[in-house]
């Protein structure tokens, strides 16, 4: 059932990403984290693959994590009320030797019928209302071709249950977690989703009270009591609805400190005196790594004064974002470029834009 | 005359063996307790004139004397207290309003030592401020909801022009105390030590005197109901200007600075008349109803060419979250929450001690009733009232505040030792007071010094909690409930202060 | 040279430098005992000028051309070369007065000791702050 | 005649006022001669013989430093015979010339000792000079003397009785005037310090004299006065007064009075040729009028004058300032400037007088022009600061003399001057 407990994790996450497009299957992804077994728990590991849907990637793509199966008919109510559902079925999984109890995951693919304009509110809206007001149900993805599948256990074993090895995606990201807490809940482990947003994050947010709040003030409901889920709700805040960019995420996330603002040159001084004075409470305090992924691409950030590992390597057309360098080695022996985030630091990379491994957008290291 | 039924406060004991008889109590006391003699080796003291303020015990150079609160000797009555007898005695023979000074001294709820603080452990690791930095820089003034970023390329050009802000240092303002109700060289003390310490004072309903013009991008100026020493170069010399509605220690009451109180120094300052009586109405009379406050701040505004912040200071009252929720759509910048125990200069003590509610409770519930309307970041809160400690800052930024106004404790730091007889004039330790005899007792470069100290002492502790739990800049504390914890409330109280009970995890 | 520097618009009048400076230079140098038990009772250097609402405390200013060094026949009265400051030799001080005749300020005093001697203000014997200026509650004096 | 001898400066008479002279021209010349003849053979502070016979000082050289840093050479037991002014040479006793560039006169006072029956023969001394004291001192000793006679209650006389109360003799102090040190007293003051002597043993004879002094078996025994008292004593002493020494000086050259005229540069009418000290006639500042001061303050303060312009220097002396102090027990006495104004109007006097206190100011229109303080003397340096700075008093008149006057009571601006002098803010 559901736990209304915030969870401070440790973790281990880590990412690929295709820059020429290409789809691979879930089985690099899991092997990746695997590695990283130490870094989890068993109390909650988790996927999330880009590019999974081709054949509805026009539509809303929404993995929803039943408790109570009895509450899909609420679910589908609401989410009827704007959107048709095209297709859905429920997610195919396979019982494993460490996991042989799992709740009931349905994805409904929808078309929204409203303005245009506003669907993304629209599906924002339709997600905290399912979230927040119908226990026993809980949308873990709202992106559109997309997916995130996560659980209770370790998340090599989440990856065998959902049968990753069977999905095609250009983009993956993965989380293994170490709650010091156990909320043995399958809709707190990560990634976390929202719309095509999806984050995995190791660390700890001193201001989660803050961010949290924060984001009531636009209409953002935080009720799972994750880092992550705060962190996701941020980037859709700054990027989708305030149009920051990805690059400059970090001097809000991570913002310099006032006496490296006060020695910037103007314009970028202003610039930054405005976001940490406006953003204030978008501020991620304490330590974090957090993996973002988002159509056509992934970044990945560490906190401000780097408190959490984060290692970025690109090998050809693949970009590696991880927890560990062993990694990425593993499903990448040799690689052309491999550095460690700096403080503060955001490296982002998207599909078909080559950028000289991530020195063009590194912004706000300092 | 009728014998008074009133009886000491206070009991003098002056140890004989160590009296030397050098006089210094004798000369220290405004309230002529101590007397000497001139033929013998002796002081007497007359008890009944003590005030407990222990400017005596302070100098004696032999720590001959102490002053303690009387055993009255009444039948112990667990209804009619001490403070009754008292009251009544002395009104059944003056028939006047009790009076007193300093902050509500009942034993309300503190709810400041009922809230914890949270630290890091393992899952994230704590900081040392001793060896890595931890911002306290506070901006107050309107933030806009959001950039408008428009990008050219790569390259961002910011569209929004930020709304004025006061930057703060460390999170602490020297609140309202005019000149008038402070000596001339307190107010200096606050003056140099807001602007040494990187943060403001404020100038009371007092005007500003001439000599701290130059200090004026660290006061923030008052415009009270009786609109004292208001004018242009006031409210344009100033960093920001605060419009006071009510005081905590009187809501509902204005204020009445004694004619005798009014030299020639005051009545340059406020504007008045030489020994007129300065009285603020209990209201404003332009003011009326929120419509009518709007227009004042925009009044402000235009006449401040937007440059600056205004502020709204209202006392914290039952309602207050609605109200403070009014004054920020009525344009405030800063909205100023002045709970019960705020002090005061003087004021009736059934209102100080009957009227408003605690500055926690208020600030949880306008802080929270702010972010339910979306409309926090319009105004930075400022809170004030019964400030004590750098624990109380740091609960009261974690509760929602942007950062707090102290007096009493600034006053406190001067030397103030709550004797609340602030307004009787004689304040033996050259605060609240005029008469030139005790006002040089402030000496301001030791009053600077010692508030500076008080406020760098604050601050590393105000970083060292911080860091303890693992955040290094304030923003990320303010308002941030998760990181307190109620101890001995009731559920009803955790829910208005939204702080969960301790135990409880996250 | 240091100079006791003073601040008359700090001065409260208390006269914790007149009585220090009296236990400083007393025979025991405890003031309980400086006060009750020691006769004839010393006396300070200094003395604390009071006219309506202010005071200042005075003693030895330790003049650049100081009349009373000028103006001592023994030689007793004079400037200390390391220092500046103007000391009266005890050995030397007949007590001829010449130099309280001559002082400006009026700060330099008769003591009875073995003989009468002038006295004044010695700053405490050239120690880091002398106790006027130590024990001045309201820094009206200060030693820079 | 002898060989002629050349120095740059002459200092003749070697005390006070010519080591002061000799100390300021060393300050301005540090390569000239400066000479000093004396007929004396040490150098010592004159004033401070009665405290030396009195046992109450420990020596009687000013300046421990006097000997090492002697800016002068000196002759010691050279007197000076003959001063031609205009020729600038001297001639010493033993027939030597001295040429000079510039010389000063510097020979003090001689003591006033008139023709009474009985005094040759011993016990009958005068006391200026140290070879005074040391005689005189040996002859207490010798003689077992327990009565004195002072005869003059003035200055002289009454340091005289300091140092022999010390002794722990018996006194008896007779004055000619009806009161006790006569141009610095007034009759009031005059009563306190009576009074204080007799409270040491003292008796005082005023308005009376020696006729005669008697011996036996040569020895002086007693002595006869004009009111054909007879006072047994074994030892007398003469201290009626001293004049400037400037008998020498007849054929000189220099303009004498009193003592020797000089300006205001301490420059006789002699050009190169100054006078300082007991011998010179100065203008009293008070007065306006050409005395001679005889007092230390002002021969410290001719002599530092004499030698800046001796240099070369233009230095002016502000007139003299009678500055007096003696004690008696436990009784202070000063007094400075005029205390016995004439009676014509134009002087004002203040007076506090209490059990063991009297003071009295003298003021003439808005300026203090003399003091008096017995008992309570602490304050005086104050009042003489404004006499000799001649400050208006009007602005305070009615502080003057009250137990809390002190710096506090004068005007702002001149407070804050006088303690300023030094860097200090008041």
């Amino acid at each position: 059932m559901r736990d209304p407990f915030r969870i401070p994790s440790g973790c281990a996450v880590s990412g690929i990403l295709n820059l020429d497009g290409t789809h691979v299957s879930g089985e690099k992804i899991i092997r990746s984290i695997e590695v990283m077994h130490e870094r989890s728990n068993g109390l909650g590991g988790g996927f999330a693959a880009y590019g999974i849907y081709p054949e509805y990637a026009e539509l809303y793509a929404f993995h929803v994590l039943y408790d109570d199966p009895l509450t899909a008919k609420d679910v589908e109510a609401i989410l009827k009320r704007s959107c048709t559902i095209e297709h859905s079925e429920e997610i195919p999984c396979k019982e494993t030797e460490n996991i042989q109890n799992w709740p009931v995951f349905k994805r409904y693919f929808l078309r929204y019928r409203g303005r245009s304009d506003c669907e993304d509110d629209e599906v924002v809206r339709m997600v905290m209302e399912v979230n927040s007001g119908i226990h026993g149900a809980y949308i873990v993805s709202s992106g559109k071709n997309m997916g995130v599948f996560k659980g209770v256990g370790y998340p090599e074993d989440i990856g065998k249950l959902f049968q990753l090895e069977e999905y095609q995606g250009y983009c993956w990201i993965a989380h293994g977690r170490f709650p010091t807490n156990s909320a043995g809940w399958w809709g707190g482990a990560h990634p976390f989703g929202l719309l095509s947003w999806s984050v995995v994050h190791n660390g700890e947010i001193s201001s989660y009270g803050i961010n949290r709040r924060y984001l009531q003030n636009f209409g953002y409901v935080c009720n799972l009591q994750t880092d992550t889920e705060v962190i996701t709700y941020l980037v859709d805040l700054l990027v989708r609805k305030h149009n920051i960019r990805i690059p400059y995420l970090g001097a809000v996330f991570a913002s310099p400190f006032w006496e490296q603002i006060e020695k910037m040159e103007e314009p970028k001084k202003e610039f930054f005196t405005s976001l940490r004075t406006i953003y204030g409470g978008a501020l991620l305090n304490g330590p974090f790594s957090i993996i973002v992924g988002f159509p056509g691409g992934m970044f990945g950030m560490v906190d401000r004064i780097k408190l959490r590992p984060m290692l970025a390597a690109w090998k050809d057309s693949t970009f590696f974002l991880s927890s560990e360098e062993c990694a990425i080695r593993e499903i990448a022996p040799s690689l052309d470029r491999l550095v460690a985030l700096r403080a503060g630091e955001v490296i982002s990379e998207r599909v078909g834009e080559r950028n000289s491994h991530g020195q063009k957008l590194t912004v706000s290291g300092v | 005359m009728a014998r008074s039924l009133l009886f000491p406060e206070f009991k003098i004991e002056r140890d004989k063996e160590r009296c030397i008889a050098c006089q210094v109590c004798v000369r220290q006391c405004a309230n002529d307790v101590h007397e000497g003699s001139d033929t013998e080796d002796t002081v007497v003291s007359q008890e009944e004139k003590c005030v407990g303020c222990q400017r005596c015990v302070n100098l004696c150079p032999t720590n001959a004397l102490t002053v303690q609160t009387r055993k009255d000797g009444f039948r112990p009555n667990g209804n009619w207290e001490d403070r009754h007898l008292r009251g009544i005695y002395k009104q059944a023979e003056t028939g006047g309003i009790l009076l007193t000074g300093m902050g509500c001294d009942r034993l309300y709820p503190v709810y400041w030592d009922h809230l914890l603080l949270n630290a890091s452990q393992v899952t994230n690791p704590s900081i040392d401020p001793l060896r890595e930095p931890i911002e306290l820089t506070t901006y107050l003034g309107k933030k806009e909801e959001k950039l408008d970023i428009h990008w050219e390329g790569d390259s961002p050009v910011v569209r929004t022009r930020l709304a004025p802000q006061l930057g703060l240092e460390v999170p602490v303002i020297f609140s309202a105390m005019s000149y008038g109700s402070i000596s001339y060289n307190a107010f200096r003390s606050l003056a140099e030590a807001a602007r040494e310490a990187g943060t403001f004072c404020n100038s009371g309903e007092g005007g500003l005197h001439p000599d701290f013009y130059p200090f004026g991008e660290n006061i923030i100026v008052q415009v009270a109901s009786g609109r004292f020493g208001v004018h242009r170069d006031y409210l344009r010399v100033a960093a920001a200007v605060e419009i006071k509605i009510g005081q905590g220690a009187k809501p509902g009451i204005g204020g009445h600075l004694p004619g005798e109180k009014v030299s020639k120094e005051i009545s340059r300052t406020r504007k008045i008349p030489l020994e007129s009586d300065a009285i603020s109405p209990a209201p404003h009379h332009d003011i009326y109803s929120i419509e009518d406050l709007e227009r004042l701040v925009f009044a402000i505004k235009e006449a401040i060419n937007y440059e600056k912040p205004v502020a709204v200071k209202i006392a914290a009252v039952h309602n207050v979250a609605a109200i403070a929720s009014g004054v920020v759509r009525a344009g405030a910048d800063i909205v100023t929450i002045d709970g019960i125990r705020g002090g005061t200069g003087a004021a009736p003590q059934v209102i100080r001690d009957n009227v408003g509610i605690p500055i926690e409770l208020a600030l949880a519930q306008v802080d929270e009733r702010l972010r339910l309307e979306g409309i926090r970041h319009h105004s930075s809160l400022l809170i004030a009232g019964g400030i004590r400690s750098s624990a109380d800052v740091i609960k009261a930024i974690a509760l929602g505040a942007d950062a707090v106004y102290v007096g009493t404790a600034a006053l406190v730091g001067l030397g103030c030792h709550l004797c609340q007889k602030c307004y009787t004039g004689k304040c033996n330790w050259g605060i609240a007071t005029q008469d030139p005899v005790l006002t040089k007792r402030l000496n301001p470069n030791i009053g600077r010094r010692r508030l500076v100290n008080l406020l760098r002492a604050w601050a590393f502790e105000i970083k060292e909690m911080l860091g303890g739990m693992g955040v290094n800049a304030i923003e990320s504390l303010r308002g941030n409930r998760e990181h307190l914890r109620a101890v001995g409330l009731s559920r009803e109280e955790c829910s208005v202060l939204g702080v969960k009970a301790a135990g409880e995890g996250w | 040279m240091k100079h006791i520097k003073i601040h008359e618009e700090y001065c409260i009048g208390c006269r914790l430098c007149e009585i220090n400076c009296l236990v400083k230079h007393s025979h025991t140098g405890k003031i309980i005992k400086a006060f009750k038990e020691e006769s004839p009772r010393a006396f300070p250097r200094i003395r604390v000028e009071e006219e309506g609402c202010l005071s200042f405390a005075l003693q030895c200013r330790h003049c650049e051309d100081a009349p009373c060094v000028e103006n001592c026949m023994t030689g007793a009265m004079r400037r200390d070369k390391e220092n500046a400051t103007v000391l009266c030799d005890e050995e030397k001080c007949v007590g001829c007065w010449m130099c309280i005749m001559s002082c400006p300020c009026g700060v330099i005093k008769r003591e009875k000791k073995t003989r009468r001697i002038a006295s004044k203000c010695d700053l405490c014997g050239g120690v880091d702050e002398p106790v006027c200026v130590a024990h001045c509650p309201n820094e009206a004096l200060t030693y820079e | 005649m002898s060989e002629t001898l050349r120095t740059d400066y002459l200092l003749i008479g070697f005390s006070v006022s010519s080591w002061f002279a000799a100390c300021a021209l060393r300050e301005e010349d540090s390569s000239g001669r400066i000479l000093a003849v004396t007929e004396e053979d040490r150098v010592y502070s004159r004033p401070l013989l009665s405290y030396v016979l009195g046992n109450r000082s420990n020596g009687m050289t000013y300046f421990g430093d006097v000997v090492s840093e002697n800016p002068a050479e000196v002759w010691w037991n050279c007197a000076v015979e003959k001063l031609d002014g205009p020729g600038k040479w001297v001639e010493l006793a033993d027939g030597r010339r001295v040429a000079f560039g510039k010389a000063l006169v510097a020979t003090g006072g001689v003591p006033v000792f008139p023709p009474i029956p009985g005094a040759e023969g011993g016990g009958v001394f005068t006391f200026t000079r140290v070879d005074d004291m040391e005689r005189m001192a040996a002859y207490i000793d010798q003689h077992d003397v327990e009565d004195i006679l002072v005869l003059g209650g003035g200055f002289i006389g009454l340091k005289t009785c300091e140092a022999l109360i010390a002794l722990n003799k018996r006194i008896t102090l007779v004055e000619l005037a009806p009161r006790l040190l006569i141009n610095m007293m007034d009759q009031t003051g005059s009563r306190y310090l009576e009074k204080a002597l007799l409270k040491e043993g003292v008796e005082v004879v005023l308005e009376d004299t020696v006729e005669r002094f008697e011996r036996k078996e040569n020895e002086l025994c007693s002595s006869v006065l004009k009111s054909g008292r007879s006072l047994p004593h074994r030892l007398a002493v003469v201290a009626i007064g001293v004049r400037p020494n400037i008998s020498w000086l007849a054929g000189s050259g220099l303009q004498v009075n009193r003592g020797v005229l000089v300006n205001a540069h301490q420059e006789t009418s002699c050009p190169g040729v100054f006078a300082a000290g007991d011998v010179a006639e100065t203008m009293n500042m008070i007065t306006g009028e050409r005395s001679v001061v005889a007092v230390w303050p002002e021969a410290v303060a001719q002599g530092k004058v004499a030698g800046k312009n001796m240099a070369g220097k233009h230095k002016t002396y502000q007139g003299s300032l009678p500055l007096n102090a003696v004690e008696v027990g436990e009784t202070a006495i000063v007094s400075a400037g005029l205390v016995n104004p004439p009676d014509n109007g134009t002087y004002v006097t203040i007076i506090r007088e209490e059990r063991d206190v009297y003071q009295k100011l003298v003021l003439k229109e808005d300026r203090i022009v003399g003091l008096i303080f017995v008992g309570d003397i602490e304050k005086a340096g104050i009042y003489v600061h404004l006499i000799r700075h001649r400050i208006p008093v009007d602005s305070f008149r009615e502080k003057l003399l009250q137990p809390d006057f002190g710096i506090i009571s004068l005007p702002l601006n001149f407070r804050k001057h006088m303690v300023e002098g030094a860097g200090i803010e008041v």
